[in-house]
Parts: C-alpha cells; structure tokens; sequence
C-alpha cells in the first residue's frame, strides 16, 4: 500500500466504524447509494477533473476508494488551466470527466453556463439546501467544502510569546521583511483574503501590510516553501495545503485567529459523462455525506454540509461555515469586487501586475 | 555516348556564368576545355552533371534529353550515369580510401567482395593501393586528388568529366597517369570533356580542343588545328602566343604594326577583319647578330634556360619587343648582346581580336 | 606594371543578365524530398495550434472548439496599455539580453574548449556543458532559491556558520540572470559543439600564418565560421529566457522584479482569464521571433560557413598552453554552480527531516536524516507510469523530432525549393509562442481533429514535435551550412540516390550536430511542462507533470526533492546513447 | 631571413612523413622544392610555419630558434611572420575576397584606408580586384587560388612559403604570376620556398632547387645543376629523363646495356656506384633513316605532336625502345618510319640508382 492509502484509512481520521455493503451502501447508518446504483458503480470508475490541491485530492480518493470499494481516476491541474481544457473538450463532446472540481466560483458558473454541469440531486440534498451558498442553480453544482484562508509561522523560528495570534499581530514591526504573501491577483482564494481584510480591518490595514515589506510570492507552494525553511517567519496561508504540510513535517504551525478566518469555495457539479456514470454520482453522494465531509474537515477544510458536529483538524479547530468567524467571499462579491480589490491590494503594496 | 549541348546558360544571382554555349561531343570523344580562369569551365561541368539547374537551354546524353529549360525535363544526376572528378576532389572525409572507391560500385550493387577487388586494381593504377585503409583525410594533397580520380575511374560512367584532374600531381605521375587515362577513354570508348591549363595535356588528351571564353566556346578544332589557326589574337594570346601587335594597315602580303615602322610579310593578303598579327615564339628565329642579313636587328633584353630550350626576349631596333624560344646549345645569347630576328612569313597569323559568337563547328575547323 | 594590366584585361566580362524569370526558379533536386508534403506537415503540425492563436488574439470570445466564431476584434490589444507592461516588458528584455549573453559565454567556451582543445578530462568537460539540461529550469530555479535565498539559503547559512558577512541574494535581478544563463548554456553548447567540431583547421592554421594570434584566429575564424550556430542558439535561447516563467516565478517575484511571462501568467490566472490577451502578446512575440529569423537568415545568406570540404578535415586540438588548467576551473565552477550545489540541496531537502536549518551543525542531530523519501518516490506506482510514459514519449519525439527537423533542414538550406523560405518561418513560429498559449492552441487543434488521438501519448508526442520543431531545426541547420555541398553531389554522380546520397555523406558528416540534436531533443521532452499539462489525462501522465504537482502540493517538499533527484537521473542515463553516437571525430 | 632546417622529423602517429630533413635557405633565396605526390613537400612547410609539432630536430628563422625539439621551444606561429599559401587554398568562406586580403594587414595594425588600398593593389596583381566584394566561397577554384596567394603576398612576410600556389591557373595567367611573384620576391629579398610540379615553373623561380625524396632532401643545387646532373637515377627519372636503363657493363669510356647487345659512348669513365644510365629525350636526335651514318637504327613506335615540338618513341633494333623530342617541323616522322637515332656522349648520364643519405650542399653542386 502506498503511504497515501496508509494516510487516508488511518492517520488523518480513523475509518467509519461500520461501512454496509449488503443492500445498497450506507456509511455510519447514512445511505450513500442504493443497491442498483452501487453495484453498477463497482463497475464503474470515477474520473475526476480537480483544481484543488493535489496532496488532498490523493487523500480524499484513496478514501474514497477505501470506503466505497469503487475505482476512481484523477486528473489534477490548476484551476484556469483546468477550466481551459474542460470547456474545450465539453465544446468538442470529448469531456472524459463525471465530476469536475474547481476553487473559483466563477469559473464553476460559467461550467453550468456551458451546460459543463447537469442538475444532480444527492440524497443529502435536502439538508444541503438548509444552507446558504451550497446548492447552486437548483443542484447544478454543489459547494464541496470550504477551503480557509488564515496565516501560519515557522514553528522553529518563531516561539513563545512571539507567536502571532491575531491579524494585528502582524503589523508589528518586528515582522518587518519577515512576512509573506501571495499577490491578490494570483487566484481566487487569495482574492478573498484581500476581500476580507479590507471588509474587517479597512482598507488601512493592506497599506500597513504592504509597509511591512513582505515578500510577495506567485504561488502559494513556492511561498509555503520559503517558510518551511524560514526564508520567512510568518505568512497568509491556505490551512489545507499548510496543514497537509505540517503533517508532513514541515515546521510551520497555523493560527486560527479569533478575528476571523477567510473562506472560499470547493465547488463540483456532475458532468454530461456523468450522468452516464454511476461511480460519478456514488463519488458526489458520498462528498456530501457526513463521512466524507468530516474526512474533508480532517484535512483542514470546513465542512458545507451544516449541522455536523466539528471535526477538529489535528490540534486544530476551524469555525464552522456558518459561524460569524469565518468570512466568505460569496460568488456575487467574486463577480462584484474582485477586480476592486485586487486594485487595492495592488496599489497597498506597491505591486504591479 | 554522344554529349549535346544546346544554348546553355548558367547564371548565379545576376551573374552569367554560361552564356548559350553550344557543343557536341562525339560518342567515345575527349574534348579538352581550355579556358581562363573564372571563363566557366566548372559551371558547365556541373550543369552536365545535373548539378547546376541551368538557366536555358537543353543537354542530351545520348537518345535521352537529360536536360530541357523549355519542357522542364530534368533527369537527376545519379540517372545520367556521368562520373565527375571535381575541382575541389570532394572525397568523403569520414571514408576510408578504399570506401571513397568502393562507393561507386556498391552504388551499382556490384558485391562487396568484387568492388574491394576493382577498387583495389583502380587505386593500383594511381598508386594508392598501399594507402587503401588509410582515413581519406589524412592524405596529402596529391593523394586526395588520386583518391577522386580512381573513384571516378572505378564507376565506368558512359560520360566521365575531370576538372583538372592532375593540377597537384607531380610531371612524372601526371604523365603516367595521363597515358593511363587516354589509354582508359579510348579502350572503353568513352566520351569525356577534360579541363586542364596544361598545354601538353590538352594537345596528349584530346581528340578535339573547345577552346571557351566568357561562358560560351570560341574555338573548336583537332590540337594542330588550334595550335596553328588560333580563331582570334585573344585565343592565340591564350595559347602561347606571346608576339601579338595590333595592325597599322596592310598592303598585299605583308601587315605593318600599328606604332612601330616595321612591316612583317604574310603568306597570303590580310582578311578584312584583321585586328592583329601573332607569332608564336618558337616560330622566331634568333641569331647572333651578323649585320646583313634578312630580319630585323634588335638587343637581347632577357635571356632566360628552360632546360632544353632559351627564351629569349629580344628589344627590335625601333620596334616592339619580341619573345622568341630557341632549342638550348652552344652558343646561347645573352642579356645585352646584338641579336638578328628571323620571322618566316608562315609563321605570321593574321587575325582578328575576338570571335564575335560562338562559331559553328565547321567554321573553325576550316 | 605591364603585367597588372594584362591580367587584368583577363578579367571575364561580366555581363549582367536581365533578372531571372520566375520560372527558371523551379525547385530543381532533390526530387525524392521534394518540399511539398513536408511543407504541409509541417504546417498543420505548426499552422493549425498558431491559427488558434491568431483567432483567440482577434476574437471576441476564446475560439475554443464548440463555440469557435468568427467576431473579430482589436480590444484585446489594449492589454499594453495596462500599467507595469512596459516595466515588465523592459525587465524581460535585460534578463533575456544579459542571461543570454551570459548563457552564450559559458556554451561557447565549454563547446570550442571540448570540441578543440586539449583540456584535462575532455570527455568529463562536455558532460559537464550537457549536464544542466538534466535539471528543467523549474527544479533548477527552486534549488537555487533553496541555495541563494537572503535568509534561510543553504549558502547563506553555510556563510554565517564561517562566520562570514556576506549575503547571496538570489532574489535579484543578477540571481535571475545567472540562473536563467546557466540552466540555458547547454543549449548554446550543443549546437556549438557540432559547428565547431566539423572544422577544418586548415582555415584556422591560415589566420595564424597570416600573423592571428590564436585570439584573433578565433575572432575572426572559428567563431564567424560558427556563425549559424551562434545565432542560432542566440535566437533559441533569447526567445526562451524571455518567455521562461518557472525561474521568474520563483525568482524574480519574491524580488519585486515583474517580467513579461509572469504578466502573461497573470493573465492567463486572472478569473475569469483573459486567454485573448495573453494570445494577443503572444502575436506580438511571434512577430518579433519571425522578423528575427528573418534578419538572421538575410545575415547568414550572404556567406557561406562550409568548413567541411573535399579537401580533407583534419581534426586537429589547438594546445591551449597555459590556459589549460584555468578552462577546466572555468568547468568546474560551472558543474559547482549549476549541477552540485542545485543537487545537493536538492538531496538534503530530500533527505532532512526538516526544512529549517539554522546552522550545518544541525545536520548532525539524531534522527535530522532520513533517506525514507527516495523509498517512497521508487514504490510509487504514480511515479513509476509516468517515468515509464515519458520515456517512451520522448523517445518517440526526439526521433520523429530529429527526422522531421533533418528534412526541413535540407529543404531549406540544401535544396532551391521555392517554398524554403516558408518552411523556416513556419518552422520557427513554435518559439515564438509562450508554451502556455501554444498549449491551449494545440488543445484546441487535437480536440477538433476528427482522428481520436486526444488522450493518447500520441497526441503528447504530436505536441512535442510541434513546441520543439524551432530547436530541432536550429540544431540541424548550423551542421548543414558546415558541409560542404560538393561532398553529397558527387555521391550522386557515383550513382546514389539522392536519398542515398544524404544518408551515406551527408548524415555521417553531421553526426555529431544530428547526436547533438536528438539529444536536445530528448532532454527537452523530458522536461517540457506547460504544454503536456493542457493535453494530459490520469492515462497518459508524465514524469514533468508529477513532479510539478508535487513542488505545487508545497508540504510534500521531501518527496519533491527525491523525486527530481531521481528524474535527473533518469535523463542523465537516457542522455548516454545520443552522448555516444555524439562524441568521437569524424574521421575514420 | 635566413632558414635553418636542422634534422627535421615529423611522424603522424606510425608514419613518419618527414625524416632527419636538413636545409638551409639563404636570405633571400628562393628555395623551390620538387618531389612525388606524398613525399612529405606540404608536411615540410607545416612545419617551418608552426602548424605542426616536429617529432624532432630544430628551425631557425634569422636568429631566432623557432622550434627546437630538445629544449621543447616552440614559437606560435602568428609570431613567426611565416606567410604561407595552403595546397588547400584555406580560403575563409565567409569573409569577402577583399575581407580575406585584408586580414594579415589588419593583423599588423594597418589601418582600415591603407589595408584596403594595398589589399587592392595586390588583387590588381592576380586579376581579381573587380571581384573585391564578392563573397570567396562564389568563386571559381581558379580565382580561390589566387585570392589565397594575393593574402599571402599582401603579408609581405619575411619567409613565404608557397604550397603549390598556381596549379588551378591557366598557362598565361600562371607565367604572368610566376614573373611578378619573381619580381616581388627579388626586389623585396623574401626568402621563400616554393613547391610545384611545373618544371618551367621551378626553372624559372628558384634560385635553388631542392629535390625531395621520402622526407629527406636528396639533392639540392641550382636549377642548371640539378638538370645538367642529376645526382641519381631515381631523380633523374623524376626530372623528366624518361630514357633510364640499367647497366650491364662499362668498359673505358662506354657502357654496355644490361640486355641489350648497345653500348654507349660516355664523356667520361664511369664511376664505382654506377647503377644506370639516363639520357634526356631532347638529346637524343631522331633522323629519317639514312641507312650508313653514326647512331642506332629503330622504327618510330609513337609519334605525337606537341605544339613546338614532336615526341617520338622509336624501337631500337634489338635494343630499348627510346624517347626522344624533337623541334616540330616539316619533315616529321610518323609512326612505323625507319629512323636513325644519335645519342651525344655528353648527353650519356651514368648515375647511382638512388642517393643514400641527404648530401651535403658541396657534394650536390660538383
Ligand atoms: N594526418 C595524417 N595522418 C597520416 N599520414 C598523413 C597525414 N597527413 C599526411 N600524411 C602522409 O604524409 C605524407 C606526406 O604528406 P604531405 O602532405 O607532406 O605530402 P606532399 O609532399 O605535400 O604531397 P603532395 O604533393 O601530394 O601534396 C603522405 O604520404 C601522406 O599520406
Ligand atoms: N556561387 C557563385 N556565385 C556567383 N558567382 C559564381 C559562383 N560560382 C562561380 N561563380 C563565378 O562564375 C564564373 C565561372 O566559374 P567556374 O567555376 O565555372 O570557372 P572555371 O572556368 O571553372 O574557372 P577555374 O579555372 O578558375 O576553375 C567565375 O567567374 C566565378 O566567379
Ligand atoms: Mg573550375
Ligand atoms: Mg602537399
């Protein structure tokens, strides 16, 4: 078994105690699939397009594939290029894909524009619609879970009562040249960031950001590099990929900081190839179930699926989707403010592009 | 097979190289091209060779029509069957001697074990056959230039071109392989054009001698026919023909020289066209100076041994200077000595400066 | 002086003819290649992704198949009015010029040195200028960072642990010069090295008796002579830096420097992206790379570089006297900066438990080391299919590669085909392209093709043939210009076929530059990253691929080392065939 | 400058090209050196140039020891002011013919004005100052040559050494150089050495002729000297004596034929080393057969014209078959005519087959 496997069965979050395969699937007591559709699906196979990361992608379908006993196949590749190739192999009837996943709101409405996602209803879908911002387009796309936005330092440069612990905190002077960031316009998660700084501290604390002198970085992976070796002190992180990293080993911890963490999207919708493939709906049916979401919360995102009861992330506990903590930038403030506040953020730290 | 050539030109950019030259080579002939340097010669080759897309004209080799500007019809070269040895030897660097020749008759799929054994009879012929292992680029100048040559003799083309195929050849080695070669050409009957500056070469191999100036042939004629009718004062210039003075006018059977009092008599009356008068120098006689006496009396002004001969250059009594060659011996002149100058009326050619077109082949053979 | 005057009335009369007439200009030989076909080729595999290209560039909407129309526009081109263009374009331009030059330098030297000289351990020294080519530019830029970083770098550390008050910074415009120059010198150096191992000294021997000094000699000899392949490589390697987004992406940012790729990588990341744009700059690009090709065609036309003739190639090895051992540290410094640091920090990430050192001394705490990471790389069966696909895949693209590059090449610089003229720019439009535009070109173009390659390797290597034909052609026209066409014809006129004619001359004269070529192309597919990304799927995964979500994934930076390790590896040792057939002289 | 060749010896890996060469060029002299195709002519002059490291011996150049094997001193060869024209030409393809002349000019820092204008005026020399721009690789092979020999001239080096340098021309363009790289040669003392294999050519430069024979000189006289006497059969045969026989016997002033029932009359008595005879064709005398009279009684085998002269072979009666060149004329014989052929005893040469080691310069000249 490769390592992945060992991780998703066991150390990121022990398996369900009771997984039913005689009549249909059902997982801790929830029906995921009934029989016809589950048996068709053993035959079957998932093939995933993803945007998301590719470290919790791995976990989520050695899961997946542990808890169900269904194959599945990921093709993972950043989210424009990602919504380049599905559009055109959707425009050329060629989309090999059942279940598409992507980080961007907008790149997910203009799928269900292309008819890129069919309307598909899981069991759960009555409890998902309870929530806002979840079910889209009456099931045409579904949020999968939340993926936070907070900051994190290296563990074994900053110790003690150096440790920030609140946005504040990373003002003071002593972090001068010493953070790092991500440049607004580098993707949808780091959008929301600005977003919510701005929305939560005012427009004044991006300028005194930017006077900080961070480092700004293009991507988040060559950033969470430079802090594991301390290149950096402390930075605005994703908490999934950071915590995927610390898990690893990197000496970087995060911070759930009371005043707020930043929230953005995991959003996935059944593909026309899809809906010819069982496996495809068994994989959206178990996502949205309890399991898979507290596997997903396992891994440091926040569940979409409301009323669960929190699943702590390791020594972590991240806000729940509804909380006043946890901030989204909604599809509507992608659609209205991004172009804004990536100006903003720009401008606050000197930065053009 | 018989070579045609008709109207052909040549031309590289905006420079004419060819220039509608026409000729005929007879099956089993060997033309000699004699030419100056730069006149051509190497560019006709190549448009026979099919190396060169000329830029008008038609070549023949035989029944076939290899070339046709006006139908379009090319025949590549390695369908003509024309061997070529080049100016530049192009012998393969990354070959072995033996490989340079066996190439050819590999090329005509004769077997390994019969090529390596004609090719090691053709190298035997050039004396190379001790170097036959040997990297081709590590020869001497004159081996390489071997090396083409018996790959060309090796191939048994039906039309064979060889530009100045022994220039880096000692005079021994030359003449054997000479001998050799004209031996080859008419055993085999094989029709060659062959460009060489050496005058004994031309007149040893050839059966006729094309004489081209300016991209097109001038003067087409057996050796003793061009050797004694140069067809005009530049080609007589060209073959040896130091003396050449250009005319003042003519009076019955004798030219007087334009510039100079001095008439010089002529076998027969001066042609209308007549530019100039050339004597060859071996046709000059020299004496020492006994004051009467025919001929013209002048001063030794440069004496110089040739082995088996003296050239002398004589500075006539208010006249031009004359080359003259005399048989070496006894009593040889010399610088700033008297002299008395004999030339016979036979010897004087009347001609005209240039050959206007090309001549047909009867023209000149008149 | 009477003679000078009657010399000179030789002179031939050179009687200008009237312009040739259009017809005369037929392609003449080689019949059996004639240019058509391969023009056709060429131009779908090239023309069809570009025309795309083009489209996207001047269409309302991203002319993806399914929604592909004919609404043309000329907004997109006011993306160069948006602010930082201009400074981006600027700073793209000094890297390239200098990292170039930079690149050019080190190629050129390492390439006359091993080719010509009788340096220590010359066989050690052309690895040495190959060996780069091992490292894509991505992983080299990330252990640079991992070296050279003002803080945390491994040299910066090893400084302080001297007690030494130096700081590399390789966050600067001069770190993204030195990389960019040394991770793109092996290109330089292999197409040098074929030009300069096909010389024949007889022309240099002329320039030292004519009173050169060796300086002179190759100032003035050998490096004109290899004109086609300094330009050439100068082109392939300009277009490359300016265009490279890996190296400004881990470099330039943290630095503050904006470069013209990583605006165009903005671009392309914005949401929703701006495909038209970024298809917009790449227009201007291929506009630039053609005027350039043309410009170096025109400079090249007008001479000749044969250096090969029928007149023998004697290989000979200039002594380099004094400058011997001091050339060979020239090497090594290169193989310590661009192969052993980048490597070893590679290793050590690999193998450290934990990223964050403070000091060497920390090294040596239990437990501080675990070589467990390249166990996990060599069981994974993930890493195992995709090492399996890229070989095959860039085998097969380093052959069909070579081959279609050898017949452009000799249609364009052997043959009058009409169309030659033609055939180099349309070959040479590939690099012009940032991969990222020309990956979504080709997409499109294998997606709307109605033969079912999309999803295969097949369509992997018909991408790679297209992205690479530029580097293909380049390698082979230098080596082309280098011989001497006399050598060819005259197999002709012993009875070969032209084709046989190519393949027994020809070919073998060119060994070393078809070695080189072939090589080239190999480690480049290999490597090449942006364009597989858009046309791979969970079948047809490859090497490139893996190990770029690994350095994305951030935390799995252990395993991400280990694996580049190993994928060096595995080019170094694909490398050894071409590296033969390459080495060794021409003479028998 | 004077030239000192002591001992020279060059190997390629196994093959020693040359072999304990001494020769010594007086300032000012022109050296022309004559030997078969691969007898180590080109390989000589690499060295003397510096273009190859000599397995042995030494050269002085003036004063100064340019290579000396034993103390491993070797000056470069861009300081040895050493100008030499390549048997390959080594024309650089991608400079222009005046780029090419130009070169060695800038090399000693003429500026940009007077290079062009005295590069000019050397290609004036050779005929190809209209072709100044063209690029060199356009040429004719002909017009490569002497841009190759004009960039040497250009030089004005204290040593020239010319390899071959007019092979590819024509006969008329080729004297004309022959006498201006004389003149030039002689006004400027230029020590220089020449290799042909144009007799005329090496009659008419050399102030000595050295005869080179498997690496080693063998002879080394004065043009008359070497031709007057060659120092052994093999060079005889090499200078153009094509009549060569062994001896069978001699006896007072006479040798016997081995063979043949012919003595010969000598000048001289024969000495010790005797080995054969040799006589020059154009001693031998040819007449229509007048039945009584001196000389041998034959058949005329071959007849060819050759312009000024005629070659024959005539059969002796149960003798050798001979060669002989006569002045052309009327009269000529032709094949299968009875003939009477004379031969002079001064013409008789009784020579060793070949000369041991190199002679010193005195030996050689009595
Ligand atoms: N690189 C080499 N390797 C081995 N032998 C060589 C090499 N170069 C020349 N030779 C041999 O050395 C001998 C002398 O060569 P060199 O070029 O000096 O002859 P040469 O007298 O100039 O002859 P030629 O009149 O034909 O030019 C020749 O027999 C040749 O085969
Ligand atoms: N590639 C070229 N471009 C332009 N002109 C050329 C080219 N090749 C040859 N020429 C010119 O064409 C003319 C004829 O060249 P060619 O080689 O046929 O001469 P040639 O008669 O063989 O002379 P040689 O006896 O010197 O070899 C020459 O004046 C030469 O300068
Ligand atoms: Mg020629
Ligand atoms: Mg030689």
């Amino acid at each position: 078994d490769s390592p992945t496997s060992e991780a998703a069965r066991n150390e990121v979050l022990p398996m369900p105690a009771k997984i039913d395969t005689s009549n249909g699937l059902v997982i801790d007591g929830e029906r995921i699939a009934d029989k016809e559709l589950y048996e068709a699906a053993k035959k079957d196979k998932v093939v995933l397009y993803s945007g998301s990361g590719k470290e919790s992608e791995d976990l989520t379908i050695a899961r997946f594939k542990a808890e169900t006993g269904i194959d599945i196949e990921l093709t993972r590749m950043p989210t424009n290029k990602l919504s380049e190739r599905v559009l055109s192999e959707h425009g050329a009837n060629q989309l090999g894909a059942g279940v598409v996943r992507v980080t961007d709101p907008l790149v997910a409405q203009q799928f269900a524009e292309r008819g890129v996602y069919v309307p598909y209803r899981p069991p759960s879908y009555d409890e998902l619609s309870k929530a806002d911002n979840v079910v889209f387009n009456d099931g045409q796309y579904l949020t999968a879970y939340y993926s936070a936005y907070t900051f994190g330092y290296n563990s074994q440069a900053v110790q003690g009562a150096d440790v920030p612990k609140t946005w504040s905190d990373l003002l003071d002077p002593k972090w001068k040249g010493k953070l790092g960031v991500v440049h607004a316009g580098a993707g949808g998660t780091v959008t929301a960031l600005a977003a919510f700084q701005i929305d939560a501290f005012g427009e004044n604390y991006l300028t005194k950001l930017g006077a900080q002198q961070p480092r700004i970085f293009d991507t988040t992976s060559v950033q969470l590099e430079a802090l594991a070796r301390g290149e950096i002190s402390v930075a605005t992180l994703g908490f999934n990929s950071t915590y995927g990293a610390q898990v690893a080993g990197a000496p970087i911890k995060l911070v759930v900081p009371e005043d707020g963490v930043s929230g953005s999207f995991n959003l996935m919708g059944l593909t026309p190839a899809g809906e010819q493939s069982p496996a495809a709906k068994v994989f959206i049916n178990w996502t949205m179930s309890k399991a898979g979401q507290k596997f997903a919360a396992a891994q440091g995102f926040v569940p979409a699926r409301p009323g669960l009861e929190p699943t702590p992330t390791g020594e972590y506990q991240l806000p729940a989707a509804d909380s006043k903590q946890f901030h989204l930038f909604t599809p509507e403030d992608a659609a209205a403010r991004s172009a804004d506040t990536i100006r903003t953020w720009n401008k606050a730290f000197h930065f053009t592009g | 097979m018989q070579v045609t050539i008709t109207n052909l030109s040549l031309a590289y950019g905006r420079f004419t190289a060819v220039n509608g030259l026409d000729l005929t080579i007879a099956d089993g002939e060997s033309i000699v091209l004699l030419g100056q340097s730069g006149c051509g010669k190497t560019s006709t080759m190549r448009c026979i060779a099919g190396l060169e897309e000329p830029t008008g004209g038609r070549i023949a080799i035989g029944d076939t029509v290899v070339f046709d500007h006006d139908t379009g019809r090319s025949v590549p070269s390695f369908r003509r069957n024309v061997g070529m040895v080049f100016q530049s030897y192009a012998v393969w660097p990354h070959k072995t001697v033996l490989e340079n020749v066996t190439f050819p008759l590999r090329m005509k799929k004769v077997k390994r074990g019969p090529a390596r054994d004609k090719a090691m009879e053709v190298l035997g012929l050039v004396g190379l056959d001790h170097l036959a292992e040997r990297g081709a680029s590590q020869l001497s100048g004159g081996q390489m230039q071997r090396v083409a040559l018996a790959r060309s003799m090796a191939m048994e083309p039906s039309v064979l071109l060889l530009d100045e195929p022994l220039s880096n050849l000692d005079a021994r080695l030359r003449e054997d392989l000479r001998v050799e070669l004209r031996h080859i050409q008419q055993e085999r009957g094989l029709t060659s054009m062959y460009v060489t500056h050496d005058q004994q070469e031309a007149l040893a191999l050839a059966d006729r001698i094309a004489i081209m100036q300016g991209g097109r042939i001038t003067q087409l004629g057996t050796p003793e026919e061009v050797y004694a009718a140069p067809a005009s004062a530049s080609i007589a210039k060209f073959m040896g023909v130091t003396n050449v003075f250009a005319i003042g006018s003519t009076s019955g059977n004798g030219v007087e020289l334009a510039g100079f009092p001095i008439a010089l008599p002529t076998a027969s009356p001066a042609p209308a066209n007549a530019d100039s008068v050339a004597v060859r120098p071996e046709d000059v006689r020299v004496r020492a100076d006994s004051t009467e006496g025919r001929g013209f009396a002048g001063t030794v002004a440069v004496s110089v041994y040739q082995g088996s001969s003296v050239r002398y250059q004589v500075a006539l009594d208010n006249g031009p200077t004359l080359d003259a060659v005399c048989p070496a011996g006894p009593g040889a002149l010399v610088r700033g000595e008297r002299a008395r100058v004999e030339i016979p009326a036979e010897a004087v050619l009347v001609l005209p400066d240039e050959v206007g077109a090309a001549p047909a082949k009867e023209e000149v053979a008149a | 002086m009477t003679t000078m005057q009657s010399t000179r009335a030789q002179a031939p009369p050179e009687a200008p003819l009237p312009a040739p007439s259009a017809r005369r200009r037929r392609w003449r030989r080689p019949r059996g290649l004639s240019s058509l076909p391969l023009l056709l080729v060429v131009a779908f595999l090239v023309l069809v992704p570009a025309g795309f290209v083009l489209l996207a560039a001047f269409s309302v909407d991203i002319p993806r198949p399914g929604s592909i129309n004919f609404d043309l526009t000329l907004q997109h081109l006011a993306v160069f009015t948006e602010p930082g263009v201009l400074k981006a374009t600027l700073n793209s331009l000094i890297i390239g010029v200098s990292a170039t030059l930079l690149a050019l330098l080190i190629g050129g030297v390492l390439a006359f040195v091993t080719a010509r000289t009788d340096i220590p351990l010359r066989g050690f020294v052309f690895l040495i200028g190959l060996m780069p080519l091992f490292l894509p530019s991505y992983v080299g830029a990330l252990a640079w960072s991992i070296l050279g970083s003002p803080v945390a770098g491994l040299l910066n550390i090893g400084m302080r642990d001297l007690g030494l008050d130096f700081t590399v910074n390789i966050y600067s415009m001069g770190g993204v010069v030195l990389v960019m120059g040394m991770f793109y010198a092996p290109y330089a150096f292999l197409l040098m090295h074929s030009s300069m191992s096909l010389m024949n000294p007889d022309l240099e021997d002329a320039a030292g008796v004519h009173g050169g000094s060796t300086w002179q000699m190759l100032r003035n000899v050998t490096f004109p002579l290899a004109l086609p392949a300094i330009l050439g490589s100068a082109l392939l390697v300009f277009t490359h830096i300016f265009e490279n987004f890996p190296v400004s992406q881990v470099l330039a940012t943290p630095g503050q420097i904006d470069t013209l790729p990583t605006f165009i990588y903005r671009l392309m990341n914005a949401s929703p992206s701006r495909g038209n744009e970024a298809a917009v700059m790449a227009v201007v690009l291929v506009i630039v790379v053609l005027l350039v090709t043309l410009g170096q065609r025109r400079i090249l036309a007008r001479r000749s570089y044969t250096t090969v003739s029928g007149k023998g190639l004697k290989a000979r090895r200039i002594s380099l006297g004094g400058w011997r051992w001091p050339l060979f540290g020239f090497a090594l410094g290169y193989l310590l900066l661009a192969i052993i640091l980048p490597l070893a920090a590679l290793v050590l990430t690999a193998i450290r438990t934990s990223p964050y050192m403070q000091s060497f001394s920390d090294l040596s705490a239990p437990g501080a080391i675990d070589f467990g990471s390249f166990g996990q790389v060599l069981r994974s069966d993930l890493f195992l299919d995709s090492a399996g696909n890229s070989v095959v895949v860039a085998v097969a693209s380093a052959v069909l590669g070579t081959v279609v590059a050898f017949l452009v090449g000799y249609t364009v610089y052997r043959t009058r085909a009409k169309a030659r003229g033609l055939l180099e720019g349309v070959s040479m439009v590939p690099l012009a392209i940032p991969a990222i535009v020309l990956g979504m070109g080709l997409l499109w173009t294998w997606l709307v093709m109605p033969v079912p390659l999309y999803g295969t390797l097949a369509v992997l290597v018909i991408a790679f043939l297209a992205v690479q034909m530029p580097q293909g052609l380049r390698g082979i026209a230098s080596s082309i210009q280098s011989t001497e066409r006399d050598l060819e014809d005259n197999a002709v006129l012993h009875g070969a076929r032209r084709s046989r004619a190519v393949l027994s001359i020809t070919v073998p004269l060119m060994r070393v530059g078809i070695a080189s070529t072939f090589l080239m192309l190999l480690m480049l597919s290999m490597r090449e990253l942006t364009v597989p990304l858009f046309l791979y799927t969970s079948e047809t995964h490859i090497l490139s691929i893996t190990i770029f979500d690994q350095f994305e994934n951030g935390g799995a930076l252990q395993q991400a080392a280990a694996m580049s390790v190993i994928y060096c590896l595995i080019m170094f040792v694909l490398s050894y065939l071409p590296r033969r057939l390459g080495s060794g002289s021409i003479t028998p």
